[in-house]
């Protein structure tokens, strides 16, 4: 993203006055480009449902529909959010100069045509960036999830999540991406979000976990994941999606989109069997859902690195996060922190790893905007940039992310009750299951008890004679 | 000899064991059952058409052991599955002509 | 689709005469475009299978595979009979001018050099085109056994579909999609198939209900949905491949696709959002079955609109479509009319709802060839237009399909019998089970009986000598 | 493939010194090229997944996850060497000229910008063919698990893989695929790989099928299908993923791949069809199972021949391969040999179909490097090449198979043991379950025993309080 | 007091409970089984393998009464779960020694 | 009448039913249940996290014959269900009332 947005800032772009409108500029849109883009928000959009799968196998199964559902309203919340108000946030003219937060002029997408112009390098309709960016800000919250899995409430849940988006997510988004972020003025390089989502994602859980606590029981009570065909499934969805999220970020169909995409599988692959050959070593025997969580780890530690290395640093990278992740997730009772599904094993160790490893594997041999890390001539500057990035927005989002938690924590509760939690999310906060497997007693042991409740102009059904039409 | 069957709530399962394994018990035999009684079931909504599930989830523990024990088993189960709330269950105890260990063809009180 | 149609209309393109050749225009197609149409085709052929799981999570355990495999079979029966007889019916030269359907002239796929041709504006190849439309053809049938389901015989089910695709889908989208549909001369406005897809499958289902009658027991025997992660997955897949359903319509990637992309999206998360809202205030608690039924309703009402309103508009259709398509589901209990899961009230409730209120929201500012609504100075002209293309279809789509159902029913039957309904489609109508979980009885409790009977030249292999090779 | 590789030969594009570097030509790539074949590679990419759920629901409930991983763990394991070592060997300029391997000039993807430069047809980006290509390799070998299912340790599979990629599949994928390969030069044809993926990998199965031989019980145990909703989710992804595979091998958005995606899509329905109602046929019932092969099959015989058939090829070809694999399936049973999930009855009699057909089918009437089949007035000529294709890809894919799977058995051992056979994979392979559903036992059967062995740096937690953070 | 346990047919449970309530039960303890009879069972096909599922699926209801009362709950049952069809199902009755509310702590009768 | 109650290993069960057809057996009834016992279970690693299952999936199976028949049938099941390892399981009986035939209201012998 760094690389054709730097361009962009240079020549008109983030000056409303004198942006040409998209009219003026529609002959510059690339069909090709904006086709890839177009297709990789979809793909990036399709990352969630993906996301709820991963995370929802690896529950109990009387958390199954909770799990699933606080990934699935994040696309409701932030989908209304970002267009109304986040994206301008992140994206729109810097506020005062500082770097640190955009306008609202963009909100409700007003006058979005004068931003993103196909200038001298953007090439895909601003819109394009728009919803593209939209599905970043979407999945990264969902993330957080991981972490907190099997105690929120769900309307507490909903609420932090649209403050978070608003206060954490927007604020470091334009940090990172936005031309006028200072994060990106200093060129720490993140291509594709290592900081913005993982990074900032693992930090959100990490700031809620403080507040909320552990979950009843744990360790001591067993807490089995209930489907791991859905958590491959999940993960197979990711890693798909992942080729929009990484090679779509070079916001154009093009070389750096070929590099990025190859990078990007490469380090999933070798992340994969880093994770398997480091259980098999340790354990003796390698897992499916380490083989799913080595994947995952590979993509999440490529993300901020596929536009700036080379085949051998994604290699590197990969089997690096495979292999360090996969040791980092039992630091968890160590600390006694009770990070449900490893969101900090995973997203923050990985992110930290593929944001730094570019001070030493950053190449600009194809990449012309890219430094040249530790091992290629750069000397430790970009090492330097890499590292001031990741601990800004680690404190940053550590530290508001717990602020917002305890505020909603104080006011509404974010914490199920104990019995509900021995319920389940599902029955305690949607008075639903997951599944009716009982052949037999499915059917027979339920009622269908009155009418229904729902419609303010149906009467109740009672009378209604079963069977007939 | 005595069949000691209980129904019990689910997640006292892994107390009730252990206090039978302290007693002497060294196998038992468990399965899922859904009871009816006096605790009340729970409603499931889905498009708004509700549903009451009146069945709550419990499990059998079935042990058989010697006649002298059956008494003291039936007090460890009725402590430790104990909540003081409705639904903790039953125990009852019926008689056992025989009993084979498969394995090695010993009968009665051997085969436990 | 209206958009680019119209231009291309006025060209060349249906006059068979006038046409030049595919290797005439060549030059004029674009990769870009193709490439993102032909993404949208995938997008769109996968959304079929979407559907099948989100049908057949909801319904019970015994009619799951029933359930996916009138799905399922749609893609083969629709796929060949599009190719063959009814692409030429929607979308061929106008038979005898009254704009009701199209002659066989591209029968088979003949000809087709001849059509679609790059003219001013359409900018695809003309097989892309065919493929495109195709996929909408298939899940529109798809759709009607939300309504129907657990008591079709699967066979008169396929010949039904047969029939319905030929009769009913073929005529109208010749009208509502066709330069010489007289629905499209009218200007009705339908972007992606707000009447063509929902209502008009909706109808579809309420004719073969009325012939079909209710399943035995409902309402009192209660019917649970036997598998919510399936109907959630079913949603992400539809919520995913209806990007290239809405914003491929613009059969271009430009700035039209992606205005209708962000209205599509923006407009599904506030549906979203309105269902559950809509829960929590009459049941205290939201779902996440109406999550994923809300987001379904929100692409339902988005659907006809996305390319010819604006950001606000969208966000209003879709709030509106989940709240109420939420209230509309408890219909069916006052009309005593079993419409299984809910196709009236979420597709034909959400479809003409985003039909209709295209009639106020309707906008040209982003779209030269729409027209302004009530709210944007269009006068009432745009609605009259909306509602008579609603009711007409409507009317066509129950009536034929009324009349094709009881044809059916009456000469092979439509419905199974009460004891097949008993047992469940899985067993009645296939002979196979949906899962075999039971992991200790499974393999014990079934006995492989004889030989391979499928095989013409395989003897019984009763003699073969298990565990040996 | 064959199409426009072609022309790629015989411009600049494998002679390292004669090519341009990338830069240099960089204005030929076309973006909306690149952006169908990217979105192809992801779109295959997503296959390997959906294959392994269309396996893992065939196989019992103990083996679904060994089903999954060995599926899996593929992504891993081909991805890595891909880069490393498979690519050039397949596609880097020939060794010595027989047209038999290539050399490992582009090893690590050194010098890749030297080839598929963008020469007078290739309008996509080297890499770009790299990753297209690479999900190829990686869906093949993963085939081979469907007629190995149940019984290979893992370990053992994963060094046979590896094997098998580099001295089966870049040997083949170099004779059908490269322009310096030999059966590429006698202009054998194979548009998407009928004969390098499906034929080579049924084979490949065979010949590790004859050194492991028959599932313990096979075929008096009954071995029935836990899981069938989730072999239609995988063909349903296989379908869609199809698209990528198909119509991505004109490696352009042209008029070429909307030939190659609609004859796609034609053959999968009538060859869905054409299952089914052999089924019905025979068995009286047509099954869910069947409709899903149905389309499996289609999409294999389609896949050699999309490029170079017209619509009625597509259809004849597609209903015959449905119906004749529907028949062979049940030859396994008459030779006693347990090709677990019919591999050799789908992808064999398949492949071989899709792959002789084009020598009675084939037509150059849309593509202009094609050769006319015998219906078409080319003569027998094209047919006799296909066959030569057909033999030597399945001779040398066998034998080499079958000695790999040989030096590996003697070696580490390929088969599981009767005790883990009896366990199941999931547990003796991998130390997991897949479901854990027993809502009420789960949690309560087991115990977490001790801490976490896998940190070295986390001491075991039996200290940790539990519940408290 | 008397443990009647009867195999039904699963879409009988609804009426059995509803009868037993009637009849003055307060409890009851349901569980799914496989049953092997009289009553065939069905063939599933998977690509041309067909196989013979020889069981079919049952509701075990057990219910500890008093003496007294078991031979009228045999009756209620026999008669409610009756459809004239092969597979109807068995009932059959044991003699229980003790019963306990873990609740309570209540035994015999007074603990049902 | 007697009720024969097995707990036998999963795999056992065809043989069993075999056996017991043969001998003349026309009904019996089958459940899943999850047994404890001196044979061990198994261990689950999750990310690092192990488990261990100490119960193992047994079958439950029931029959309901004659007294006369009963020595017969607990020899017949003993010695089929027979692996000689540990788990192979017990096989128990008890003294049964009465049994009716629900579709025929049959009591007694007759009821088998
Ligand atoms: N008469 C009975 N026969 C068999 N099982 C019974 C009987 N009464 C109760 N149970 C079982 O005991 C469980 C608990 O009974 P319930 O009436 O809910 O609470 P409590 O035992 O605390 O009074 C029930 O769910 C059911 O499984
Ligand atoms: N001897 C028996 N012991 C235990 N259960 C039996 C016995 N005979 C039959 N059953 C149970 O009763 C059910 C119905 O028996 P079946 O012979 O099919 O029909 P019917 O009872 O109408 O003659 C069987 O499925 C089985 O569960
Ligand atoms: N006292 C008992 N009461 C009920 N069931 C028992 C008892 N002891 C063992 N079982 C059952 O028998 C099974 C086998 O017992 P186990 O001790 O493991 O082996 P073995 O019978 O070979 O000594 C157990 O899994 C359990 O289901």
């Amino acid at each position: 993203m760094l690389t054709t947005m730097l361009h962009v800032a240079q020549s008109c772009a983030f000056n409303p006055d004198t942006a040409s409108t998209v009219k003026g500029c529609a002959p510059t849109v690339n069909q090709g480009d904006n086709a890839w883009i177009l297709a990789s928000s979809a793909l990036v959009l399709f990352m969630t449902p993906g996301l709820a799968f991963f995370y929802a196998g690896m529950v109990r199964r009387k958390n199954v529909l909770g799990m699933i559902m606080q990934n699935w309203v994040v696309m409701g919340l932030v989908g209304v959010v970002w267009v109304l108000v986040t994206y301008s946030l992140a994206f729109g003219p810097d506020w005062g100069g500082h770097g640190f937060v955009g306008t609202l002029h963009f909100a409700g997408l007003m006058h979005i045509d004068q931003q993103a112009v196909p200038g001298e390098s953007l090439t895909i309709s601003p819109i394009v960036f728009v919803v593209f960016q939209m599905m970043f800000a979407v999945i990264t919250p969902a993330l957080i999830t991981g972490t907190t899995a099997d105690r929120m409430k769900f309307g507490a849940y909903c609420v932090f999540i649209v403050l978070w988006s608003i206060f954490v997510y927007a604020p470091i988004a334009h940090w990172v991406f936005s031309p006028g972020g200072w994060l990106f003025q200093r060129t720490a390089e993140d291509f594709a979000g290592g900081t913005v989502v993982h990074i900032n994602a693992a930090m959100g859980g990490l700031g809620v976990l403080l507040v909320i606590k552990n979950r009843k029981g744990w360790p001591g009570t067993p807490m089995k994941p209930h489907n791991l065909p859905f958590t491959v499934l999940g993960a197979g969805i990711l890693w798909f999606g992942w080729f929009g999220f990484n090679a779509g970020s070079a916001l154009a169909a093009n070389n750096l989109s070929a590099h990025a995409f190859v990078n990007t599988n490469t380090a999933t692959a070798a992340a994969l069997l880093g994770w398997i050959i480091v259980e098999k070593l340790k354990n003796g025997k390698s897992t499916t859902l380490g083989g799913a969580s080595g994947a995952v780890a590979g993509l999440v530690a490529i993300t901020p690195s596929c536009g700036f290395v080379n085949l051998l640093g994604a290699l590197v990278i990969g089997f690096l996060a495979g292999g360090i992740c996969c040791l980092a997730c039992g630091l968890k009772f160590k600390f006694n922190r009770d990070d449900a599904l490893d969101v900090l094993g995973v997203h923050f160790v990985g992110g930290v790893l593929g944001a730094v490893l570019i001070g030493f594997f950053g190449t600009n041999s194809f990449n012309s905007v890219a430094r040249d890390g530790l091992f290629y001539g750069g000397g430790a500057g970009l090492l330097g940039e890499q590292c001031l990035g990741v601990v800004c927005v680690a404190g940053f989002s550590l530290a508001v992310s717990y602020i917002l938690a305890q505020i909603v924590d104080k006011t509404m509760g974010l914490r199920m009750s104990e019995e509900d939690e021995e319920i389940g999310m599902d029955l305690s906060q949607h008075d639903e299951e997951g599944y009716d497997f009982d052949s037999v007693l499915s059917g027979v042991r339920s009622t269908l008890t009155g009418g229904q409740p729902i419609s303010p102009f149906a009467k109740p059904t009672a009378g209604a004679t079963p069977g007939e039409a | 000899m005595r069949l000691v069957t209980a129904i019990i709530k689910p997640f006292k399962l892994d107390d009730v064991k252990a206090a039978l394994q302290e007693h002497g018990i060294t196998g038992l035999t468990v399965s899922e059952v859904q009871g009816f009684g006096r605790q009340k079931g729970h409603t499931e909504v889905y498009r708004g058409a509700e549903y009451t599930i009146e069945f709550t989830p419990k499990i059998r523990v079935e042990v058989v052991v010697d006649d002298d024990d059956a008494a003291g088993i039936v007090d460890v189960i009725a402590k430790v599955a104990r909540t003081d709330k409705i639904g903790d269950g039953k125990i009852w105890t019926t008689y056992v002509d025989d009993v084979v260990r498969i394995r090695t063809g010993e009968r009665g009180v051997e085969a436990l």
